[in-house]
């Protein structure tokens, strides 16, 4: 499943850069998670807890920043699967930072995400509900933490 | 973990078990009482072929705890014929060949005897809505109906 | 595979209300389990404690009375409801919509009580019932509250039930005269889930002529069933023609938010909700209006 | 006297009491003392390399006996194609490397399906994910991902199929059409799921339980991955929950049980589920399909051309023979003067496609029929005029391909057009359409390399009279068990009941390749009527001293009675009759045997059944939803047998094949399939199906047994082209993308109307400006 989109903010590029590359503000800004830790220069460990209706998984997953051209370019890898074995989840995102006219910058993603397992019998449908909403939720987050910072 | 007990009737023969609660109907009827005509294709209640009649009403019995069904009375397909006399319903399936590799038959046949219990005199379309929550691959369903037609319009009154 | 439990059964719903409040953090409810064993088998849902309600007689009834309408008790089957004479009397629709829920052996153990506790967008009782201006009571083991249907679905498969509270009664109140409701849902193969559904209640003013009050409800078309009162509202107070239904329709499509999937595109599913809009306001509507 | 005292007198099948009472025994219902049960994990990762696996945790669970991976194997390659080594590419338990979303990685054994179960989610596997290509077309292109290594931009298997003058044809066409196809995949929705019960003792001999359509093939194929004589392993198969196709393969079931029973030497027990069922146990092929066909004015049929790049995902599978095959029957049942068949068969990291009932026949009649409608209406010519104008007929030679002998199609035209007629005119909406379509009766290809005959049977007449009949065949719902002892009787001249067939066990029955490529009727069905025919002779040369004919060709049997020909009133009872023989051979029961493999028939098949469908239906043109109405079928399968078993298969293909054409299919995210379950995979109900009526048209088939050919298999071709037809005769639009779904017709429609419209104003604007 593809998930993209993109929103404007005013602000310093480099600023959205860096507090955009901080565990911190990922962990306020993800919806569920419960841990977001730099490894190292290039990967992070994360625990992201998400539920529907009766069901909760907590995905362990790392990121790899695997492309990184500051401050305009990021692609990173995800993988990671369910503690409790319900599903495997891998993704790969490309956020792109675009400074427009007036100071403005345009932050726009694609994030392509896939869950196999015990999960995906669940049905398409609400893990693409879930995925949008948890995708409308981190953008909001992250929009409303950006603007606090510039 | 504990186990629990269940007594019930199943084609008339009671039963006294001590099961865990977390077995299914089907199961306890195929693994422990050995009645494995009840069959189970697809663990998403979607193809009935597990379907039994619970104090006269069809049910899928992967989709009921078999501790639910403490104190019921439960048919499956063998409670169906009377020893070698097959019922009115099995007689028709042979003659309108309504079954093939005949996994789906025994829910199909169940379904289809709960269907007429209720209303013995239904007309196509209710025959049709009546085994709709069964999956055949084999039939087309077509020969299923007509089967149970011919019986409902009093082909096989007499016993076999 | 059903990771092992403890199975709860109380004779009275008071003792379940007790048992609910002391394991209520680790426990869920069975009634039919139609929906839960599906996820119970897949591993998704393993609950420490599961407590079966499903022979609760006191909670198996179909009540009416003039002055305060329908009472339907949690674990009534679907099947129930479908064959009630009184229902099938009063709310026919009902029993339309029953007729196509599923399979019949699913509506022969599943109950209306579970099936909406369970919040599924896609079920067929929701739209209905709100269409209805139905309204839920629950309880737990302090006090119970009543709160309408529309509420009580909060998100997929997540409703205002907090964890000690059971479903105990679905009500609807009297109709107010002159109202009709219609339901169909849109699906390739007949008794499945709904592709999108809609229930629409109209109400026709004393003359027959204007509408008085509208409700819409779509169903699979959101998280939640969901109540399109943006058409609703250009239908209250107007006659109904051809233009204004058509309006109408395109208003609640828009109101829709359905999610793509395997079944149907977004696009096609708000294509869905507008036809169906039409069609279920167009034939409440008609009967309303006759109605004395 | 009648012609025939058994056959073409309907019979319901011979196991149908066990089936509706519940005690047909299936390979899911055994239950072995000290059995165990098995669990396979699979692949989440479409194309991956395998860097470790660690089964310690797994391994101490208690009441986990054993766990085995692609370590514990000989890593040899299977396939059926075993006279083509480079084919067989599939470890079933993968050692080094995984191709698609499903395939086996570990297996392990326990002592209930709970504890393997979470054994599984306790084998820690360590892959390194590699990039992965899904699309065929994209397959190919320089610089995808390579799936295997001897296959460079993945090609997998390549067929040309020509004859005449193709250019030339063109040349001479008034009329060319070019259109291209995509067409769906489809899940084989076998009610019982693979499985396997494997048990391997101490004396070096497995035997394995399976729900197969050929125990011969998995007796061989385990004995080649297992590294094992043939005959020290039995495959038994009673009851087979139905097979189309993914059943005569060697599965993951079959393997790992017996992997793990020869490791524990106690039996395993494996079931799949059905999620594993949908994504590991191969699916119809899904096609890209160009067709450019040239025409005279009058509708004859000059030229075509068919490029085809197929799906095959990670393996080869029978995926090779479903692109012969839809190159083949692309230019069936129709008399083409010159025609040209490209086709790629190309690895995608997805479940591998294979054979499901039609073989790449279906794919190819939908495309076809399709095209010919539209033909037919871009020249003003009725459907079945240009149909018949063009149809085969009996001797026919197909050039370099096949030779057909019996051919019923233009009676099955005639019958067709006859109904289509009789429903006069049809409501708003409403459409007919219709699908001419032939299939093969058994396949000729011995790409498996036997040495044996292609089928075999024996017959013993016990002093009772009673007759065993022993066939390798395999019913797995079709009805084969019962053509089979229908067939002995006739030739026997016993009764029906006078027959118990054996069938489903490689110790005690005689080999026969199983049942696929719609091959029992005829191969099987010769064999056995020659096992019957040879132990008559025996009956009847001990009866001759009795009746004293001239030469014993004089007498035969007839409902038991044994009688001169010319004279039936003068004969002696069959059941004396067989007592002198047996006494007469010194004590020795009847032996009769027979075998038949196909000598100098073509490329494909001895014979070819022949037929036409009409579909009628509903579009309800706001949402593009399809009601079916009605579905008639004429069908020449020479002489039937059991016209109560044709009429089922017939019927029951229907039902099947109409899914294909709207609702059924296998979407994938990045190789995952997205339905894997019977709610979100939508097969036909009982409420969908439309009121059927089968119109048999025989004729007689020179090398069928009694004249008879196949039925049931080819009845999968035409629906989905019919119901294409129907869908364009009733809105005008044509859709080449399989499924038709009510979401496709609906956009189809709409935007037609915006054209129509754009055009509208187009044509307003342009008025004004004038």
């Amino acid at each position: 499943m593809i998930l993209e989109g993109k929103f404007a903010l005013k602000a310093p590029i480099q600023l959205l850069w860096d507090t955009l590359l901080d565990p911190e503000t990922l962990q306020a800004c993800i919806p569920g998670a419960e841990k977001i830790a730099r490894f190292d220069e290039k990967t992070y460990d994360c625990l992201v807890k998400q539920k529907v209706g009766p069901i909760t998984v907590r995905f362990k997953f790392k990121v790899i920043l695997v492309k990184v051209q500051p401050p305009e370019h990021i692609e990173m890898e995800g993988e990671g699967e369910d503690i409790g074995k319900a599903g495997r989840f891998v993704q790969r995102t490309t956020i792109d930072l675009k400074e427009n006219k007036g100071g403005e910058v345009e932050l726009s993603y694609n994030c392509k995400a896939n869950i196999v397992g015990k999960l995906a019998m669940f049905g398409d449908r609400i893990l693409k509900a879930k995925a949008k909403k948890v995708e409308k939720e981190f953008t909001e987050a992250l929009h409303e933490k950006l603007k606090s910072v510039v | 973990m504990a186990k629990y007990l269940l007594c019930f009737t199943v084609n008339g023969e009671y039963h006294e078990l001590y099961i865990k609660p977390k077995r299914l109907l089907v199961e306890v009827l195929r693994d422990d009482l050995g009645l494995t005509g009840t069959k189970r294709a697809c663990n998403t209640g979607a193809c009935a072929a597990c379907t039994v009649l619970l104090n006269g009403a069809s049910v899928k019995s992967c989709s009921v705890l078999a501790l639910q069904a403490d104190g019921a009375e439960i048919l499956t397909v063998e409670g169906l014929a009377d020893g070698a006399r097959l019922s009115p319903l099995q007689r028709s399936f042979l003659d309108h060949g309504a079954y093939q590799c005949g996994f789906c038959t025994p829910g199909m046949l169940v379904s289809a005897q709960a269907l007429l219990d209720e209303n013995p005199k239904p007309t196509r379309e209710e025959i049709r809505e009546g085994i709709q929550g069964n999956i055949c691959r084999c039939t087309g369903y077509n020969s299923i109906i007509r089967a149970v037609e011919a019986v409902a319009k009093g082909k096989y009154k007499e016993k076999g | 595979m059903i990771r092992d439990f403890v199975y709860l059964r109380a004779d009275t719903l008071k003792e379940t209300l007790d048992i609910l409040e002391q394991c209520k953090d680790d426990s869920k409810i069975i009634c039919g389990g139609q929906s839960l064993l599906i996820l119970m088998r897949q591993g998704l849902v393993s609950p420490r404690y599961l407590i079966d309600i499903k022979h609760l007689e006191e909670l198996d009834y179909i009540k009416f009375s003039s002055q305060e309408g329908l009472k339907i008790g949690a674990i009534t089957t679907h099947r129930t409801l479908e064959k009630s004479a009184l229902i099938k009397k009063r709310y026919p629709v009902l029993v339309d919509m029953e007729k196509n829920l599923a399979s019949v052996q699913t509506r022969n153990w599943g109950t209306i009580g579970g099936n909406l506790a369970h919040g599924d967008p896609t079920g067929d009782p929701g739209p209905v019932f709100i269409a209805l201006n139905a309204i839920v009571k629950t309880a737990n083991k302090e006090r119970e509250r009543t709160l309408p249907l529309e509420e009580f679905f909060i998100d997929f498969f997540e409703t205002a039930l907090e964890e000690n509270e059971l479903l105990i009664e679905i009500q609807i109140p009297v109709v107010p005269p002159k109202t009709a409701v219609a339901y169909e849902k849109f699906n390739i193969i007949k008794n499945d889930q709904g592709i999108v559904s809609v229930a629409a209640s109209m109400t026709a003013d004393d003359s027959g002529i204007k509408c008085k009050d509208a409700r819409i409800v779509l169903g699979a078309a959101a998280p939640v069933p969901k109540r399109a009162k943006a058409a609703e509202q250009m239908l209250r107070g107007q006659k109904l023609n051809e233009r204004l239904l058509d309006q109408a329709a395109e208003k609640a499509s828009k109101e829709a938010e359905p999610v793509a999937d395997v079944h149907a595109s977004e696009d096609y599913r708000k294509f869905l909700v507008k036809a169906l809009t039409k069609k279920m306001v167009m034939r409440s509507w008609e009967q309303a209006k006759r109605l004395t | 006297m009648k012609k025939y005292t058994v056959i073409n007198t309907p019979v319901h099948n011979i196991d149908g009491i066990a089936k509706v009472t519940g005690q047909a025994g299936y390979t899911f219902d055994i239950k072995l003392p000290h059995m165990l049960y098995g669990k396979i994990l699979r692949s989440p990762y479409a194309h991956a390399k395998i860097l470790k696996i660690n089964t310690r945790k797994a391994k101490r669970l208690i009441g986990v006996k054993a766990v085995v991976t692609g370590k514990d194997t000989l890593g040899i390659k299977q396939g059926i194609w075993r006279r083509y080594k480079e084919l067989c590419d599939e470890e079933i338990l993968a050692r080094s490397k995984v191709r698609y979303i499903g395939e086996p990685v570990a297996a392990v054994a326990a002592v209930d399906e709970d504890t393997a179960e979470e054994a599984q989610d306790l084998i820690e596997v360590e892959y390194e994910s590699l990039p992965a290509v899904f699309d065929p077309l994209e397959a190919i292109k320089e610089g995808a991902p390579q799936i295997h290594e001897h296959a460079e931009q993945n090609i997998n298997v390549t067929r040309h199929i020509e004859w005449g003058d193709v250019e030339e044809g063109f040349k001479k066409a008034d009329y060319i059409r070019e259109d291209r196809f995509r067409v769906s995949s489809q899940a084989h929705v076998c009610m019982e799921t693979h499985n396997a019960v494997a048990s391997y003792t101490p004396e070096g001999k497995l035997t394995v339980w399976t729900s197969t359509q050929s125990h011969y093939y998995i007796k061989v194929l385990l004995a080649d991955i297992l590294g094992l004589k043939e005959n020290d392993i039995r495959v038994i198969s009673r009851y087979t929950g139905g097979g189309f196709g993914s059943k005569f393969e060697l599965d993951s079931a079959q393997f790992c049980s017996a992997l793990l029973s020869m490791k524990l030497c106690r039996p395993v027990k494996i079931v799949l589920m059905r999620d594993e069922e949908f994504m590991a146990t191969k699916r119809r092929t899904p096609m890209f399909y160009y067709l450019r066909t040239g025409v005279k004015k009058d509708g004859k049929f000059l030229a075509k051309e068919a490029r085809v790049y197929t799906e095959g995902g990670a393996y080869t599978a029978m995926g090779a023979t479903a692109l012969y095959l839809t190159g083949f029957f692309q230019a069936f049942p129709y008399v083409w003067q010159s025609y040209r068949y490209d086709g790629y068969r190309v690895y995608t990291n997805t479940e591998p496609s294979s054979a499901m009932r039609g073989f790449g026949a279906p794919q190819a009649t939908f495309t076809a029929e399709t095209q010919i409608d539209l033909i037919a209406s871009d020249l003003g010519i009725d459907p079945i005029e240009i149909r018949r104008k063009n149809a085969m007929y009996p001797g026919y030679e197909v050039p370099g391909q096949a030779r057909i002998q019996s051919c019923g199609l233009s009676q099955c035209l005639d019958k067709i057009e006859e109904w289509v007629k009789s429903r006069g005119k049809l409501p708003l909406h409403r459409g007919i359409g219709v699908a001419a379509y032939g299939f093969m009766s058994g396949g000729i290809f011995n790409w498996f390399d036997t040495p044996y005959a292609f089928s075999s049977a024996l017959v013993q007449v016990n002093i009772d009279g009673k007759v065993d009949l022993y066939v390798g065949s395999q019913d797995m719902g079709q009805g084969s068990n019962t053509t089979l002892s229908m067939i002995c009787a006739e030739e026997l001249g016993v009764r029906l009941e006078d027959i118990r067939l054996h069938m489903g066990d490689t110790d005690t029955c005689p080999v026969d390749l199983g049942a696929w490529g719609s091959r029992e009727t005829l191969m099987q069905g010769n064999a056995v009527k020659m096992a019957a025919a040879d132990a008559k002779r025996q009956i009847l040369e001990f009866s001759a001293a009795k009746l004293g004919p001239n030469i014993v060709y004089d007498l035969d049997i007839k409902d038991r009675w044994v009688h001169l020909m010319a004279r039936p009133e003068r004969g002696l009872s069959y059941y004396d009759a067989v007592k002198e023989t047996i006494r007469g051979k010194d004590g020795q029961p009847i032996v009769g045997r027979g075998h038949y493999t196909p000598h100098r028939k073509g490329m494909i098949s001895p014979a070819y059944s022949f037929g036409v469908q009409a579909v009628e239906a509903d579009v309800d043109p706001e949402t593009g939803k399809i009601t079916l109405k009605n579905c008639v079928t004429a069908h020449d399968c020479g002489q039937v047998i059991n016209p109560l078993g044709v009429e089922g298969q017939l019927e029951g293909a229907m039902a099947m094949a109409a899914g294909y054409g709207f609702t059924e299919d296998l979407p994938m995210d990045e190789g995952k399939i997205l339905n894997p379950n019977l709610v979100d995979y939508k097969v036909l109900r009982a409420t969908e199906m439309p009121e059927t009526k089968v119109v048999e048209v025989e004729t007689y088939e020179p090398e069928g047994p009694f004249g008879a050919k196949e039925a049931g298999e080819g009845l999968t071709n035409p629906t989905a082209g019919a119901l294409s037809n129907a869908i364009y005769h009733a809105t005008g639009i044509s859709i080449k993308n399989l499924p038709i779904t009510a979401e496709k017709v609906h956009d189809a429609i709409r935007d037609r109307e915006r054209k129509k419209k754009a055009k509208k104003t187009d044509r307003v604007q342009r008025t004004k400006q004038k």
